[in-house]
C-alpha cells in the first residue's frame, strides 16, 4: 500500500529548494550594525551641526586611529577563539619605550627595538595560550598587570618626554600627513584593509577561523593549532606596537599609564563590529565600523556638551542597541528565542 | 590520605592556597597571628561576595562586568539616604532604609542586565560591559562627584565589630558562602544553574525556562555586588564614586582560578572561595613583606599564570592523552 | 489498525529555514502500541519533522493532532507535558551533571525549599537505568561515560514519563549489539503499553527488526506508508531513493601492491598492546569490535594524535614517527574521524571551507586561496557523494546530519591519501549514501590507496573488507581474510574467544 | 620605645604619574639618610578599599606612625580611627581628610588645592586683563580623573575663584581629562571643533595642559590660547620656555615628602607641629620662571 503524495519538485531537483527573491533583502537585513551605524550617525547630524563636517569627522578618525589599530590585532585573536586583555597595558610598555628610546637611541632604532620587545610580549602570550593552553582570559589578565609592572619598573615611575618635539621626523606618525590624509587615519585604515585580506584570502586567515569555529576538529584537519594561536598574539601585538608609535608621536611623551582601560574599549570596538567571543567568527573591516561608531559616539556626545556621565550612559545604551540591532538582523527577528 | 588527594585534584586552587599559607606564615613574622587572618577575611569578604554571584552567573555560561559599578552605586546609596532629612529622627534605624535602597539597587540592576540578555539574545559579555560604564555613569549623575560620609559612627563600627570573636563581615561572607554553596549543590535552582550553562538546548528540551533562570542569577550577582558594595561601605564609613573599579576583573580571576570554566556549566563555591582566599592572602603576605609597589603588580600577574599553568599539569590526562 | 484514533497525526506540515525548505506539506500519523518508521535520505525533513512534533520548531503552517484534539507545542515542555517524547539524534546532555539529573532534567524531584530529593532522584533513575540493563549508576557524571552509555542516559530520558508518543531519532547510531537489544526489548514494551513509537534510522535490519509500517520521506515531502509484513528492503529503497541497492559481501579482488604499512608489536599505554597488522596498497582492512576495543586510539596514533609507547609504525617500509597531524597528513595518511561534530567539522563554517581545510595551504595563487580551485573540490566531492546543501557558501552545522558526514569524507578523499583511515564512516548516513560511500571506498582501493575501515557495522565491515581485524580490548583477536570469514567466528573473536578455543 | 622607629606610607597611586613616583623617591630617599628611621612603603593603587587593607596591615605590624597619602579623603577616616585606637598616630599627606577625621590624626602636611585652585584662576584673569580681553574671554577647563580629591579641589577653587577675579570671563565647559595626556589632547580637540573662540585652557595638571597645546598645536590655534596648569610638570615647564604655555602652579614633591616625614618624626619625638602644615605652592608663569628650577618629573 502506497500512498503517494504531490510533490512540487521534480524527481532529479539536486540543488535544494530555494527560496528565492529577497535575496537583497536578506543580504542587507544582515547588516545590522551598519544599519545602527547610519541610524545614530544620523541621529547625531541633526542636533550638531558640526558633527559631520569634513574637520570633526577628521578628527575622530585621527582619535580612533590608536584604539582602532590594537582592534584589528585584537579581533584576529577573538576570530581565534581567544581574548588579549593585556593590550592596554602592553599599549602603555610599547609608548613609553619608544618615547623613552627615541632620546636615547634616535627614532630609527628606537622604533625597532620597541616593536622587537612587544612581539616578545606577544610571543609570551602566544606560548602561554597557544602552547602551553592555558586560558586567555586568565593569562592576559595577568600580563596585564605584569606587563603594567614592567612598565613602570622600565621607566622607574617617570613620564617619559621627546626633548625635540619640532625636529624629528618621529613626528610623521601621529602628526603628520601621508598622501594628504592625517596619518593615523592612513596608518589605521591601510592596516585594517591589510589584516582583512590576510584573514579572509590567505590561508593563514582560514586556519584561524578554524582554530576559532573548533580547535580539536582543526587539529585533525593537520592544522598546527598552538602555532595559529601563537601568531594570532604575535599579530596583536604587532598591532598594539603600531598603535604605540602613533600615540608615542601624537603626544611626544607618555605616561605609564596610557593604555590603562583600553583593553575594554577595544574589546567592546570588536563586539560592536559583530565578531563572536566564542570565535570562529568575525570581520576585521566589520570590526572599524565598531571603532567608528564608539569613536562618534564619544565625540558627538562631546560635542553636544552632556557631562561625561551623562555620555557614558548613552554609550550604555548605544551600545546594547547597536549589538541588539545587529543579532536582530541576524536572526531575522527582534526578540531572542531564549525562553 | 586518597580522598584528601582527590579531593585536592578536583580543587587545586586550595593545594596553592595552602602553599602560599605556608611560605608567608614563614616569611613573615607577622603573617602567622589570628588577629592577621581576621584581617584576611574582611579584605578578602568584598571581592569575595561579588565572586559568589560571579560564580552562579558564570556556571550559567554567562558573566557580569557591571560589577565594580554597583558596588559604587550600592555604597552611596545606602550612605546618602541613611543622611536624608526624611529619617533625621530615625536614629541607628535611618541606617535601614539605605541599606535597603542599596541592595534594591543591586537587585534591580542585575534584573536589567539579565532582562537584556534574556530579551535581546545579545551576549552577556556585551551587555555588561555596557552596564559596566553606564552604571558608573549613574554613580557619577547621582553623587555628582561626591564622596558621602556616614554621619552616624554606627555605621562603621559595624564594619569594625564582631561576632563570637570573629569580625562580622567574616562572618557575613562566610554565611553567604555556605548558603549559596547549598544552593548551587543542593536545589534545583542550583542545579539548573549547571543544565543552563552545560547544555542550553538541553536544558531547554528539559523545560526549563533558561530566560528567567538566568534573570534570577543576574539579579543574585546584583544583590551580591550591592551587598559587597555596602560592607566595603562600613569599613570605610564613606562611599565614593570611584569605589569598586577594576572588581569585575579581580572577581572573575578570582573565580576562574577557583576552577569556574568560563564556557559555564561547572564551577564551585568551593573552588572560588579558594581563589578568592588566593588573592586575598597574596596581597595581604606582599603588603606584610613590603614588596615595591611595582614588583607586586608583575609577581602577582606572574603568579596568577603559574597558578593555571599548575592547574594545567594536575589535571593533565599523562601520556595516553589526545592532543589536541 | 484504522478503527482506532491515531495517537498522533499531522497534517500538512511546511517549515522552511532562510533558503531551504525543509519540510513541504508532509502528513503522518502514529497509531497507540505502534511502531512506525521513518525513512528518508540525509535531509529529507526527519529530524526537522520530529522536532515539530515535539515543539522545538513551530511549522509554518499545518496541524497536528494528539489523540485527535488539535493541539499547539509552542515549546518541548509542553510537548512533554501532552505525553510526547524526543530522543535526539544528537546527544543533548549537560555534562558535568549527574546521569540521574540529566533524566529527570527539568523535573527534579524537591523537598521543601526547593531542595533536590536526592534519595528519590537516584532510586528512580536507578531504577530506569537497570531496566535499560546499565551496568553505571545514577550518581556518576555524564561527562565520564561513553558515547554510547551517554546515548543510553538520552534513552532513559523517555521512560520517566507517562508517553503517548515516544520518537526514537537514529538511537542506535552508537549503541553496539548487546544494546540494541536491550532497546528493543523497551520499545516492545512501550508498544505494549499502547505508546505510540516513531522509530528512524537508516539501518534497514532494525527497522524490519523492529517496526510494524514504514513512511518514506523524500526532499521534504512525504512519500508514502508501507506496512512491514508486506514489504522488503527493495521495495523501501526504491521509494527512497529511487533505485535498488547491492548488499552482497565483498568479493571483488584484485591486484595488491606493496605494503603500505606495516604496524608492529604498537602499543598505547592501558589503551592497546601489542597490536600488528599490515595494509597493502589496493586492500581495505576492516577493523572490527566492540566499543572500547581500541579501534579508534590506533587510527589516532597513527594520525599523529597519540604518542605510541612501544612498537615501531612502518610507511613504505620505512620505519616513522608521526608527531601530528599535520605530519601525518604530509606522509599522505587521512583520518575520517569518529565524531563528526566534534573532531570533524568546522560547524560554523561553510562546506567549501570544510572540505578544502586540510590543503588550504597548497590551494593558493601567490598569497591567496584561490577560490575557482576551492569550489571545483568542491563540486567535485559533492557530486560525487551527492551532498544536499543549498550552495557551497551554507554553514555546515544546518546540513542534515548524514550530510554533514559526507561532508568529513569529501574533506579527507579530497587529499588523496596514500593511506585512508575510516572511523565509522557511514554513522547515520543514508542507505543510498552509503552504498556509494562503500562503493568508494573499493574504487580508491582498487586505484591504488591502501585502506583502513573502522566499523561497528557488521554488514558494513563484511562488504568492504578484503580483511578483517577483530579486536577485543585492546588486542588483536583475530585477523580473517574476506573468503574464510564468517559472521559466527567475526562475533566470537570480538567477544574475546579466541579462534583456537572456539574452535 | 627603641631608638629606631618604623613608620609606615600608603600612598595614592604610585605610577600613576611622576609626581606621586617622585614622592615615593624623595621619601625614600630621605628616610634613608636617617639612620634611626625605618619605612615600609605601600601603594594603594588608586583603590581606597586596598589602602583601607593596607592601613590594616600597617596597625597590625604595630608601627610606630602611619602616613596615609588618601586615595579619598572621606573613606579613610574609619581607618584612620582604627589606627588612633591602635595608638599609632597618624599624618595625612598630599590632600587632607574629611573634617569628620580630623580628632583622630595628627597633622596634615602638603600642599593646598584649593588655593592651588584659585592661583590657576588668578593667573588666567591677569593674563586676560594684559591682553585686554577679561571682558570677553571664554574659556574651557580639563579636569582631574572624577570622583578624585585633589582633581575637585583644584576644580572647585578654580570655578569659585574666577568670577571674582574676572566676573565676564565665561567658563564654557568642563570635561575631565583623567589626568591622562592623550585623553585631555582628545578632549581639546573636541573643543576646538565645538567652539571657534577659546582663549583658555586651566588643566588639572600640566600633563593635561600639555596635551591640550598640542591639540591647538595641531590645528593652528596655540597662539589665540593662554594655557594654565597646576603642578608644574618638566613638560609644561619646557613650553613655558618656548613660550607657549602660560602658566602654572609650581609644586614639589620633594618637599611634600620631606614635610610628610619630618612631620611624623616631630610627631613621634613628641615635638609641637601645625595640625595643617600647608607648604607654599607658588604661581608660575613665563614671566617669573626663572626663580624655579626645571622641575625633575
Ligand atoms: N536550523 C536549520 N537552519 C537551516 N536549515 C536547516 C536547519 N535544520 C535543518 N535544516 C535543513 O533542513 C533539511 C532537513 O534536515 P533534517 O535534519 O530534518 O534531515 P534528516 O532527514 O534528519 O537527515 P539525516 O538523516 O541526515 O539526519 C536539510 O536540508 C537541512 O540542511
Ligand atoms: N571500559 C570503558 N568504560 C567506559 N568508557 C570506555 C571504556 N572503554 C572505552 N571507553 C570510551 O568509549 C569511547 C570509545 O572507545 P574507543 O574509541 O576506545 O573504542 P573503539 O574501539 O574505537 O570503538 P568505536 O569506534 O566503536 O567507538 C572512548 O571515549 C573511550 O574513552
Ligand atoms: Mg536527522
Ligand atoms: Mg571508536
Amino acid at each position: 500500500m502506497v500512498a503517494e503524495t504531490k510533490s512540487e519538485v521534480g524527481e532529479a531537483s539536486k540543488p535544494k529548494r530555494r527560496v528565492q527573491g529577497n535575496a537583497v533583502v536578506s543580504v542587507l537585513a544582515k547588516q545590522g550594525i551598519l544599519i545602527a551605524f547610519a541610524l545614530f550617525m544620523l541621529g547625531f547630524a541633526l542636533f550638531s551641526e558640526r558633527f559631520l563636517s569634513a574637520d570633526n569627522v577628521m578628527t575622530v578618525l585621527r582619535q580612533s586611529a590608536i584604539i582602532g589599530v590594537m582592534a584589528v590585532g585584537v579581533t584576529v585573536v577573538v576570530i581565534g577563539g581567544n581574548l588579549d586583555l593585556s593590550v592596554g597595558s602592553m599599549l602603555s610598555f610599547s609608548t613609553v619605550m619608544v618615547v623613552d628610546l627615541h632620546d636615547k637611541l634616535g627614532p630609527e632604532l628606537a622604533i625597532p627595538v620597541m616593536l622587537l620587545a612587544t612581539l616578545c610580549i606577544g610571543a609570551v602570550n602566544g606560548t602561554l595560550v597557544g602552547f602551553l593552553r592555558l586560558n586567555s582570559l586568565i593569562v592576559t589578565l595577568g600580563m596585564l598587570s605584569a606587563i603594567q609592572g614592567l612598565t613602570l619598573i622600565y621607566s622607574g615611575g617617570q613620564n617619559v618626554d621627546i626633548a625635540n618635539q619640532q625636529g624629528t621626523w618621529f613626528a610623521i606618525f601621529g602628526r603628520g600627513q601621508m598622501l594628504g590624509i592625517a596619518s593615523p587615519i592612513v596608518i589605521f585604515l591601510g592596516l585594517a584593509v591589510l589584516m582583512h585580506i590576510v584573514m579572509a584570502y590567505t590561508p593563514f586567515g582560514r586556519r584561524v577561523y578554524a582554530v576559532g569555529g573548533n580547535p580539536t576538529a582543526a587539529t585533525f584537519s593537520g592544522i598546527r593549532r598552538s602555532r595559529t594561536v601563537f601568531l594570532t598574539y604575535v599579530i596583536s601585538a604587532l598591532c598594539v606596537g603600531i598603535a604605540a608609535i602613533i600615540l608615542g608621536s601624537r603626544v611626544m611623551g607618555s605616561q605609564n599609564n596610557v593604555g590603562q582601560g583600553y583593553e575594554l574599549q577595544v574589546l567592546a570596538t570588536v563586539i560592536l563590529g559583530g565578531t563572536s567571543l566564542l570565535g570562529g567568527s568575525g570581520n576585521v573591516l566589520k570590526t572599524v565600523i565598531g571603532v567608528l561608531i564608539l569613536g562618534f559616539i564619544q565625540n558627538g556626545l562631546l560635542l553636544l556638551g552632556y557631562a561625561y556621565y551623562v555620555q557614558w550612559i548613552v554609550t550604555w545604551i548605544v551600545i546594547i542597541l547597536a549589538v541588539w540591532l545587529d543579532v536582530a538582523a541576524k536572526r531575522g527577528r527582534l526578540l531572542s528565542p531564549i525562553a | 590520605m586518597q580522598t584528601l588527594k582527590t579531593w585536592l585534584i578536583r580543587n587545586p586552587i586550595w593545594g596553592f592556597v595552602v602553599l602560599i599559607f605556608v611560605f608567608f606564615s614563614f616569611a613573615n613574622p607577622y603573617f602567622f597571628d589570628l588577629q592577621n587572618f581576621q584581617n584576611i577575611l574582611v579584605q578578602t569578604s568584598t571581592i569575595g561576595l561579588i565572586a559568589l554571584g560571579m560564580t552562579l552567573v558564570m556556571i550559567n555560561g554567562n558573566i557580569d562586568l557591571s560589577v565594580g559599578a554597583t558596588v559604587a552605586l550600592a555604597a552611596s546609596l545606602a550612605i546618602d539616604i541613611q543622611g536624608w532629612e526624611a529619617f533625621a529622627n530615625w536614629g541607628n534605624w535611618a541606617i535601614l532604609p539605605g541599606v535597603i535602597a542599596g541592595l534594591m539597587s543591586g537587585v534591580i540592576l542585575g534584573a536589567v542586565n539579565g532582562l537584556i540578555v534574556w530579551k535581546t539574545g545579545v551576549d552577556a559579555f556585551i551587555v555588561t560591559l555596557g552596564a559596566m560604564l553606564g552604571v558608573r555613569g549613574l554613580v557619577f549623575a547621582y553623587t555628582e562627584e561626591q564622596s558621602f560620609f556616614a554621619m552616624n559612627f554606627a555605621y562603621s563600627d559595624f564594619g569594625a565589630s564582631s561576632v563570637a570573636g570573629l569580625p562580622t563581615l567574616a562572618v557575613l561572607f562566610l554565611l553567604f558562602a555556605l548558603g549559596t554553596h547549598l544552593l548551587l549543590s543542593g536545589t534545583v535552582h542550583g542545579r539548573n544553574t549547571y543544565a543552563v550553562g552545560g547544555n542550553r538546548e538541553a536544558a531547554v528540551n528539559a523545560g526549563i525556562r533558561v530566560g528567567p533562570h538566568m534573570l534570577i542569577n543576574f539579579m543574585l550577582v546584583g544583590f551580591f555586588a550591592a551587598l559587597a558594595g555596602i560592607t566595603l561601605s562600613t569599613q570605610m564609613g564613606a562611599a565614593t564614586p570611584n569605589l569598586g573599579r577594576e572588581y569585575e576583573l579581580w572577581t572573575i580571576t578570582a573565580v576562574v582560578l577557583g576552577g569556574t570554566k568560563l564556557t559555564g556549566g561547572s564551577g564551585t563555591i568551593i573552588g572560588t572561595f579558594g581563589g578568592v582566599l588566593a588573592i586575598g592572602i597574596l596581597r595581604n603576605g606582599m603588603n606584610l613583606m613590603q614588596v615595591p609597589a611595582f614588583y607586586v603588580l608583575v609577581i602577582l600577574g606572574t603568579i596568577l599564570i603559574a597558578v593555571l599553568f599548575l592547574d594545567k599539569q594536575l589535571t593533565r590526562g599523562g601520556k595516553e592523552e589526545l592532543r589536541t | 489498525m484504522s478503527d482506532q484514533t491515531p495517537a498522533l497525526r499531522l497534517d500538512n506540515i511546511v517549515k522552511t529555514f532562510p533558503g531551504v525548505r525543509a519540510l513541504d506539506g508532509v502528513s503522518f500519523e502514529v497509531m497507540p502500541g505502534e511502531c512506525h518508521a521513518l525513512l528518508g535520505e540525509n535531509g529529507a525533513g526527519k529530524s526537522t519533522l520530529m522536532k515539530v512534533i515535539a515543539g522545538m520548531y513551530q511549522p509554518d503552517s499545518g496541524r497536528l493532532y494528539i489523540e485527535e484534539k488539535e493541539t499547539v507545542l509552542p515549546s518541548p515542555l509542553a510537548a512533554k507535558s501532552k505525553g510526547v517524547v524526543l530522543i535526539h539524534q544528537e546527544l543533548s546532555l549537560a555534562e558535568e551533571m549527574t546521569a540521574a539529573e540529566n533524566i529527570f532534567l527539568g523535573e527534579l524531584p524537591t523537598k521543601s525549599f526547593g531542595r533536590v530529593d536526592w534519595k528519590t532522584l537516584f532510586a528512580r533513575a536507578g531504577a530506569i537505568l537497570k531496566k535499560l540493563n546499565c551496568d553505571f549508576g545514577p550518581e556518576v557524571k555524564v561527562s565520564r561515560l561513553s558515547i554510547a552509555k551517554k546515548q543510553m542516559v538520552e534513552i532513559a530520558r523517555a521512560l520517566t514519563v507517562d508517553a503517548k508518543a515516544v520518537i526514537f531519532d537514529e538511537p542506535t547510531a552508537s549503541l553496539t549489539d548487546a544494546e540494541k537489544v536491550v532497546l528493543f526489548d523497551i520499545i516492545n514494551d512501550l508498544k505494549a503499553q499502547g505508546v505510540g513509537i516513531v522509530y528512524i534510522s537508516h539501518r534497514m535490519d532494525e527497522i524490519f527488526t523492529i517496526s510494524d509500517r514504514i513512511s518514506v520521506l523524500r526532499d521534504g515531502a512525504y512519500r508514502g506508508t508501507l506496512e512491514t509484513a508486506e514489504t522488503n528492503e527493495d521495495e523501501v529503497t526504491q521509494l527512497m531513493i529511487g533505485r535498488s541497492l547491492d548488499y552482497s559481501r565483498n568479493t571483488l579482488h584484485h591486484d595488491l601492491g606493496g605494503v603500505t604499512l606495516d604496524v608492529r608489536g604498537l602499543s598505547c599505554g592501558k589503551l592497546y598492546q601489542d597490536v600488528s597488522f599490515k595494509v597493502r596498497a589496493g586492500e581495505v582492512v576492516g577493523f572490527y569490535g566492540l566499543v572500547g576495543a581500541g579501534r579508534t586510539e590506533i587510527a589516532e596514533t597513527l594520525f599523529g594524535l597519540r604518542t605510541p609507547s612501544a612498537g615501531e609504525i612502518l610507511l613504505d617500509g620505512e620505519s616513522v614517527t608521526v608527531s601530528s597531524p599535520a605530519d601525518a597528513i604530509e606522509r599522505g595518511i587521512s583520518l575520517v574521524p569518529e565524531s563528526r561534530k566534534e573532531q570533524g567539522l568546522v560547524l560554523g563554517m561553510s562546506c567549501r571551507d570544510n572540505i578544502t581545510l586540510p590543503q588550504i595551504g597548497d590551494l593558493t595563487t601567490g598569497p591567496f586561496v584561490s577560490n575557482g580551485s576551492e569550489v571545483a573540490i568542491y563540486d567535485i566531492y559533492r557530486d560525487r557523494l551527492e551532498i544536499k546543501a543549498p550552495s557551497w557558501r551554507s554553514m555546515v552545522g544546518n546540513l542534515s546530519g548524514g550530510n554533514q558526514q559526507k561532508i568529513v569524507i569529501g574533506k579527507w578523499l579530497a587529499m588523496k591519501p596514500k593511506l585512508l583511515i575510516v572511523d565509522e564512516p557511514t554513522r547515520g548516513i543514508d542507505v543510498g549514501s552509503k552504498s556509494e560511500i562503500h562503493n568508494l571506498i573499493r574504487e580508491l582501493a582498487r586505484s591504488g590507496y591502501a585502506v583502513i575501515v573502522i566499523s561497528s557495522e557488521m554488514p558494513e565491515v563484511l562488504h568492504v573488507s578484503d580483511r578483517i581485524v577483530a579486536m577485543y580490548q585492546g588486542r588483536v583477536m583475530r585477523e580473517f581474510t574476506s573468503d574464510e570469514v564468517t559472521e559466527d567466528t567475526l562475533v566470537q573473536a570480538i567477544s574475546g574467544i579466541r579462534a583456537q578455543e572456539a574452535a | 620605645q627603641d631608638d629606631t622607629m618604623t613608620i609606615g606610607i600608603t600612598q595614592n597611586n604610585v605610577g600613576v604619574d611622576s609626581y606621586q613616583t617622585t614622592y615615593e623617591q624623595a621619601f625614600e630617599n630621605a628616610a634613608a639618610e636617617l639612620d634611626n628611621v625605618d619605612t615600609i612603603v605601600l601603594d594603594a593603587g588608586g583603590d581606597v578599599a586596598r589602602q583601607i587593607a593596607q592601613i590594616q596591615d600597617l596597625i597590625q605590624q604595630q608601627v610606630d606612625a602611619i602616613i596615609i597619602w588618601p586615595t579619598n579623603g572621606q573613606a579613610v577616616v574609619p581607618a584612620v580611627r582604627q589606627a588612633k585606637q591602635a595608638g599609632i598616630p597618624v599624618v595625612i599627606t598630599n590632600s587632607n581628610i574629611a573634617e569628620e577625621g580630623f580628632d583622630f590624626i595628627a597633622s596634615f602636611s602638603g600642599p593646598d588645592n584649593i588655593t592651588q585652585g584659585s592661583r590657576s584662576a588668578e593667573i588666567m584673569c591677569d593674563r586676560f586683563k594684559e591682553q585686554g580681553i577679561e571682558t570677553e574671554a571664554q574659556i574651557v577647563q580639563i579636569s582631574g580623573q572624577p570622583g578624585y580629591t585633589t582633581a575637585l579641589e583644584r576644580a572647585k577653587g578654580f570655578e569659585d575663584r574666577l568670577p571674582e577675579v574676572c566676573p565676564e570671563v565665561t567658563l564654557v565647559e568642563t570635561q575631565p581629562g583623567d589626568w591622562n595626556r592623550e585623553k585631555s589632547q582628545r578632549v581639546m580637540e573636541s573643543f576646538l571643533t565645538k567652539y571657534d573662540d577659546i582663549d583658555g585652557v586651566y588643566a588639572g595638571d600640566d600633563n593635561m595642559g600639555v596635551g591640550a597645546l598640542n591639540a591647538a598645536k595641531a590645528a593652528g590655534r596655540a597662539e589665540d590660547i593662554t594655557f594654565v596648569g597646576a603642578t608644574n610638570f618638566a613638560v609644561g615647564y619646557e613650553a613655558m620656555g618656548r613660550g607657549e604655555y602660560w602658566g602654572s602652579i609650581y609644586q614639589s614633591p620633594v618637599d611634600d615628602a620631606e614635610a610628610a616625614l619630618q612631620t611624623a618624626i616631630d610627631v613621634l619625638n613628641g615635638a609641637e607641629v601645625p595640625f595643617l602644615n600647608y607648604f607654599d605652592t607658588p604661581k608660575i608663569t613665563q614671566e617669573n620662571m626663572e626663580e624655579f628650577d626645571k622641575p625633575v618629573f
